[in-house]
């Protein structure tokens, strides 16, 4: 057969063939015992030609609806921030996009230097020392930063705060448990942020970390210095997810004491992809240079003094280290760090912190209306861009009902906790007009308060 | 633009340009982006956040026009290879050609705006797409249940040591301790192991270059949770007595687990399932032609035996007549990651099977096979195969014949990249002293592998004549051999404010 | 990649290595199509074609995989420079950053896949597109109408001289057969000229780099049909007795026309209209930044003053309240080409002048009327400037300077490229000797033009010391200076099967 | 003000300006006279960010039907073929995207290989000796292959098929009204086809071409070969526009005779686009080397024996030869012939004799079942994949309603025509499934005869 992906005719088979004194490509198979053969084809539809399947994933396309049509008042984890058309044109680029990790240095300058570049943006937000070369996303990259702590500490508990994403909590469970970690949380105060006095009592000298989101999963911006201080008292680390968009204005949680800083870096030019591929960023201060899990790269030079930049500190990774390793990841996310670092390049210093105005003014004037509008907002500790309404009746129809009407309007916290049934987390971007808002608030009101 | 020329009299205008850095293209005030003005009424930050601590200071992110940024940008991909580019014969990575519609298809509006937590009613299209690629890697590798949740081949492996360790300690708590390892396998074998918690017992491979089935047969017992195997292994040869290997594992009560990573040689030809896995992981950006991103994003999908299910971490989806809706193991591991999985290689993923089909895999297959045994008798006469016998879809040689001449494997692996190749994988697998692993896939042609034995053939003659030019290799490169040592000694992992000043 | 170091002490591997031709890589029975299978019963070709001539061989087209062909454009793109690269400096041709985001925009299946006869009913969301733009480039030009038609500058040209030639003949038949072009202009415009019919009469430049006023006077008269001026002209200089030369037209009943290719350097400052001119054609592929494309498409915006409205080509887009519809004149001087203009372009063209604004516009061409200015300033030293007044967008020096060292201007362009930048239009325009002609645009930063006025220093210095290094030169480039002699003596267009053999 | 396409600072503003001894930048602008200077803004709407753009020209886009969401049964000089994936990513990259013409042919390799690789897979497929590096659309071409052959023989009049484009027809009218030619049409055939018959009657010595279109505008597939004949014994150059995809299968018209042979190359790979950007190809025998308009790449090499491509012939050019070129045209459509190049490699011979067989297939399956349904099919000639049905009421109206159902039925030609009030033109392309073609028949059916 032909096809237009292998280049192989049926000639240049038969002369290869021959070459190895075969007959036909199954002998090539000789190794493979026969029982394990699959006598059969594999049970697969019809193959498609590109024009077939062009059309057919358009259709899939076109079932959804997506946040280009319908206004997005989601975040949870993953927000709807513009992503600049330079961050696509990066990511679509052939030499960036189909090539495998940097092995080989001197034929990879292009991606070194730009996840050089992307580590040095990420510190500085940061506030931190250094940062890696990116996680599969904020949630393992949390947990990993849990277990950076434990090999770092000798201890086997983290302390964590309740309010961190439910699905963040139960990602680094997932990581911790192969190791037999314990994992105590913190709970939530009335006004929505994580309990100091908890903090104080559950502090010991066993534990590993103590890690807080900031802002964490219920929009409530955490006062962190003194979780960081209690934690270094007792010898812990101390370990912040952040939001990045936030730390155009919020005091970076490295400044504030964080030992690694964590997050999810898909609100910096990355698609939302109904969820992935997301990038983790990992920041942390120079202590823990040899625990980073991951790859880092660094700058060196030639024999003739130029500066170029090569993977390093490679004893800390699998290949090496094997089962010593400071974590198995291998493949992970480059691609998305230089949508990242381009998105952090076209937005500057002044325009990071213009965006996260925005967020802010945004979502504070929907929480305006929405209280004049006779909403209830159960937590009153500030907040960034998102916050949780009480909407007083079942959340999930409201949210399906919106839908409708091309109205995403927030993340059903029932989807989380089943006792929060009646409260909608709104997050609210640069990206949402007034008149969305208008609508979302006036929609709300007609589904629910009538 | 290439140089092909320096001798020009004079000084060589461009010879000690290297790539500037965003950070000193900067320039205070200048601006590339533009935001919405906004609409709603500001208020002052202090009323809005009160007693909140602000940053201090901006952070110190580069200052660009946008114009800027996209000539920084394009100079970067100028000095990177790529498989777009030419021939990338990296084993264990299976670098294939990454199909241009699987990338057009997968950025439509209608795919990438999508938040992770809108209403399923409003996602179906994804969902379809999801569950047909479920479905699709079932049928290849025989297992009864797919989770698309992994994001590489290491998060899989991870999740599938944890869906093991699950089922182990709902019967036998604490009971098995151990995971095998053969010595040839990959890094992340080992060191997933080490994450979910298990002691690594390493496996010797035997003078075949299989997994040593005597060996194995003294290390299992009890104790033993799982072996882990790559098939072909890492070696490039396909384990001949798998299924003894694999029952021997059963017979202690211990289970199987798939690296899948070199699933390419034999797609169609045999599955996992019937060489007696219970857990596998698919690496879609190897496999199934999803670019690698430069190190990521890949997709890592867990397919298990129907016993597993009940444990495989994260979502899948479930088709119900019209409808589709997410569904999660009664007694799963959790998750891996917040949300659902590496979603737009997903759909790459599965353009790329469906535009294949059925018999267009084992084509590949087939073809992946042929071409890395018509290179292997090729280099066969270079360097001495690590095992000699016919491979799979690829083929491990050592370089150490020409450790006389001071020549070790990486200096051949910098001298082809002056010949206009990358490199193959080197120093792996560890059993293999000065190890060459040469991967060339199925979308290479007659005329590439050609051109690649003849510059492996002009280099071993190099090794004779001009062994400097070797150990000086690259020197077609933007920059020449980059010194790793001092980078890990004294290692500079940003620029900083102070790097400004110079 | 680029090469640093050819030293090797054995010959360099890549060095005779010059672009394959798709041709070259052919092979007999390879593909790189796939089509849909064929759902409706076939017939023989002979009941469906009775009697019809059918091919007696394919094609000699080259037989290729698709990842093939991506290596081959991904190689040639690599030896292509371009404004995402570096500091293209052509000369009257506005080489801006092209924005990424109207590249998107105008890609997206709603705009790319509509048939130009589809019912008008389905395409509103273009036709508003179109009507937008129009009524900037109106406002922008200050014409009453603009159609949207002409592929490029020439093509507007064209058209708008058989607008001219229309009108007068409606009015005087037969008498007006001349039209007036200063010596400095670009030749599409005497081309153009010529296709119209027109005899093309050559209006001499003044010392002080303006139309000879004095010159043009004698020459106009009841012959003449119009005057061709581009404003800035193509000495990068202001016409400065622009409402004089303009008036000394219209007194004589003649019309003028602006070339707009220069109009970058005064939007929002000065429109044609009040200079005077009856008839302007704007390159949206220069002044609003949609990309040249290695050579097109462009686009050719032509607009006029009401009483030429019903001559116009094409049609344009009405609104009527919420409804587009189509209109043409009713004198119409008919269709440029068969369908509606670049419409790709013409949206690219209107998400800039959205994303610009009308202060944002202005400030392009301030900038780009300092950058020149300022370049100017640096390069003064160094070659003579053409005409010494302050420049617009561009200006013109001359390298006679160098001719005692026997360098020309063509050996300056082609040094240039080894310093890492495009080269000047030279020899352009035809009354200064050994011209150079520089355009920096508003989109290039102070440190390129610093960094390229060193470069010319540099070369200057080397046209002294080295001389024979600037006649080979360039040195860096993917291959050597072309012999264009021998190429036009002894043409070879096309690659045929006699290629193959050898 | 600062912008993001602007990179210029403040702050070197007034650096720049200092050095120049200026104060502001409307000094500047001295050689303005004063009553040509704008004295206010222009008036344009308000700017707009990226993100706010994105949303309006998405609105704009979505407002549209596109080919991609309907089926699309029009043809008349722009075709429905599936454009392949790889012709966008080749046409995307910002190499040959952003460059100009290759003035400096060392610096653009890229661009001017890829044209000579375009010029000779033309020149193929149309049975010629030579191409050029394009031409504004087909029909534009077409005017200037008729310029060409008025250059040629001297001669001030051409014969042109009553049955060519008319929009073709309306621009070589345009085209030739310039330089006073005499256009002179040949009648159409009862069945179809161009009267043979006229062109006996009508040729003479002042002729300088005869120019037919092949397939005609109405479908009909011409028998060229006696029209060259007669064209050259009267010692007129012989013309054909050429529909690309229909050459995969149909004797190239070079091998027929002809002496110019141009087209549209839209449908090689080119998006719809509503109209443009297209790309005329233009193809001829050796003898008209010198005459050629527009770019000509040819091959050369350089001081070392390396083969490169430079623009060539450059003295027919307007930039040279200015009023004596053999055109004005200057800056073409390159970026598509790009396109064209990609997508014929992608084809091959085999594809492209595939592609037309699929259309022509479905073209007749389609004929066949309106015949089936009841229409008549007013001509009688053989046909490619377009052919001119008989609706038996206005086609106009039938083509709204359809396009209501998403059905973009063909093109009614009335639209060129008055008399042809009843006719519609329907071309199918590979693209078309026999389901959609079915329902197509279905629709007329219920719309037209009942
Ligand atoms: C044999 C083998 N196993 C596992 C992996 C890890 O996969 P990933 O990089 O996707 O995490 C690799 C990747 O190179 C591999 O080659
Ligand atoms: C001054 C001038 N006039 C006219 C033109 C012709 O424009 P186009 O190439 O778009 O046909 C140009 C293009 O370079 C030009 O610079």
């Amino acid at each position: 057969m032909t096809h237009p992906w292998i280049p192989m005719t049926e000639t240049e088979k038969r002369e290869m063939l021959t070459f190895l004194h075969l007959q036909d490509t199954t002998q090539l198979y000789r190794d493979v015992p026969e029982d394990v053969q699959l006598q059969r084809p594999l049970s697969l539809p019809p193959a498609l030609s590109e024009a077939e399947a062009s059309r057919l994933f358009r259709q899939h396309a076109a079932a959804n609806l997506n946040t280009l049509q319908a206004s997005c008042f989601l975040g949870a984890g993953a927000y709807d921030h513009f992503v600049p058309a330079i961050c696509d044109w990066v990511t679509s680029r052939g030499e960036f996009l189909t090539a495998y990790t940097p092995y080989q240095a001197e034929a990879s300058q292009g991606v070194l230097t730009a996840i050089f570049e992307y580590q040095s943006m990420i510190a500085t937000l940061c506030g931190c020392a250094i940062a890696n070369a990116s996680m599969y996303d904020g949630a393992s990259a949390c947990a990993e930063a849990l277990l950076l702590a434990v090999a770092h500490t000798g201890r086997a508990k983290v302390l964590v705060s309740q309010a961190l994403h439910p699905h963040y909590l139960q990602t680094l469970r997932t990581y911790l448990a192969g190791q037999s970690i314990e994992v105590e949380t913190l709970p939530q105060q009335k006004d929505g942020r994580t309990s100091m006095q908890a903090l104080q009592q559950q502090i010991s000298e066993d534990v590993a970390a103590v890690c807080l989101a900031q802002p964490n999963f219920y929009g409530a911006i955490e006062t962190i210095a003194p979780f960081a201080q209690a934690a270094h008292q007792a010898g812990a680390l101390f370990v912040t997810t952040a939001y990045p968009i936030a730390l155009g204005l919020l005091q970076p949680p490295g400044e504030a004491g964080a030992d690694v800083v964590v997050g999810e870096g898909q609100p910096l030019g990355c698609h939302l992809n109904w969820g992935g591929p997301y990038v983790g960023f990992f920041a942390a201060q120079q202590p823990f240079l040899r625990r980073l899990p991951g790859r880092i790269v660094g700058e060196t030079q030639d024999g003739q003094g130029r500066r170029g930049y090569v993977l390093t500190m490679q004893t800390r990774e699998q290949h090496i280290r094997r089962e010593r390793a400071t974590s198995n990841i291998c493949t992970n996310e480059t691609l998305l760090t230089l949508a990242n670092a381009a998105y952090l390049a076209w937005m500057g210093p002044q325009g990071l912190r213009r965006v996260a105005e925005l967020s802010l003014q945004k979502a504070h004037y929907t929480a305006r209306q929405l209280v004049a509008a006779g909403f209830h907002l159960p937590y009153e500790a500030p907040f960034f861009n998102e916050f949780v309404v009480d909407l007083r009746c079942p959340a999930a129809p409201v949210v399906e009902k919106l839908a409708e009407r091309g109205i995403l309007a927030g993340v059903p916290l029932s989807t989380f906790d089943p006792q929060r049934t009646t409260q909608l987390l709104i997050a609210v971007t640069e990206q949402r007009t007034r008149s969305e808002i208008d609508t979302l608030v006036e929609g709300l009101k007609e589904v629910c308060l009538q | 633009m290439k140089s092909t020329e320096a001798q020009v009299g004079v000084a060589d205008p461009l010879q000690d340009a290297s790539t500037v850095l965003l950070f000193e293209e900067s320039r205070p005030g200048r601006i590339g982006f533009s935001l919405p003005t906004d609409d709603v009424e500001e208020q002052p930050l202090d009323a809005l956040l009160p007693g909140v601590a602000l940053r201090s200071q901006p952070p110190a992110l580069p200052e660009l026009s946008e114009g800027q940024i996209v000539r920084h940008f394009t100079k970067l991909a100028h000095a990177n290879y790529s498989v777009d580019e030419g021939f990338y014969p990296l084993g264990s990575c299976t670098m294939k050609y990454n199909p241009k519609i699987d990338d057009a298809l997968a950025s439509l509006d209608g795919f990438t705006a999508l938040h992770p937590l809108q209403p399923l009613s409003t996602v179906s299209g994804t969902l379809a797409v999801c569950e047909a690629l479920q479905r699709a890697l079932a049928e290849i590798s025989g297992m009864d249940c797919v989770s698309l949740h992994p994001a590489a081949g290491a998060h899989g492996e991870l999740g599938g040591l944890l869906v093991i360790r699950a089922y182990h300690e709902a019967r036998e708590p604490g009971q098995r301790t151990e995971v095998l390892i053969p010595n040839t396998a990959h890094g992340t074998n080992p060191a997933s192991a080490a994450m979910a918690g298990y002691r690594v017992v390493e496996v010797p491979t035997d003078i075949q270059g299989n997994i040593d089935l005597g060996a194995l047969k003294q290390l299992v017992g009890p104790q033993t949770a799982a072996l882990m195997l790559t098939n072909p292994n890492t070696l490039g040869l396909f384990e001949q007595q798998i299924t003894e290997v694999t029952a021997c594992l059963h017979d202690v009560g211990a289970l199987v687990y798939y690296d899948g990573a070199n699933m390419n040689a034999i797609l169609g030809v045999a599955r996992p399932r019937e060489m007696g896995f219970d857990v596998v992981h698919l690496n879609l950006h190897k496999t199934f032609a999803t670019p690698h991103g430069g190190g990521g994003p890949g997709a890592g999908a867990l397919g298990v035996r129907d016993f597993l299910v009940p444990y495989l971490p994260g979502e899948w989806v479930e088709r119900d007549g019209e409808e589709y809706r997410l569904t999660h193991g009664e007694a799963s591991i959790g998750r891996l990651r917040a949300f659902f999985g590496n979603v737009a290689n997903l759909i790459r993923a599965l353009v790329y099977i469906r535009c294949m089909g059925a018999e267009g895999l084992r084509h590949a297959a087939e073809t992946a096979v042929l071409n890395a045994n018509y290179l292997l008798a090729h280099v066969r006469e270079l360097f001495s195969p690590a095992y000699d016998r016919s491979c799979m879809h690829e083929f491990v040689v050592s370089a150490s014949v020409l450790k006389q001449r001071g020549i070790k494997a990486i200096d051949v692996a910098k001298r082809l990249l002056d010949y206009g190749f990358y490199a193959p994988t080197i120093y792996f697998p560890l059993n293999v002293p000065e190890a060459l692993m040469v991967e060339p896939t199925e979308t290479e042609s007659k005329a590439t592998l050609d051109a690649f034995a003849d510059a492996l053939r002009a280099i071993v003659q190099e090794a004779q004549t001009y062994p400097q030019v070797l150990r000086e290799a690259p020197h077609r490169t933007p920059v020449g051999r980059l010194d790793e040592v001092t980078a890990a000694r004294h290692p500079k992992l940003v620029f900083t404010s102070s790097d400004y000043a110079r």
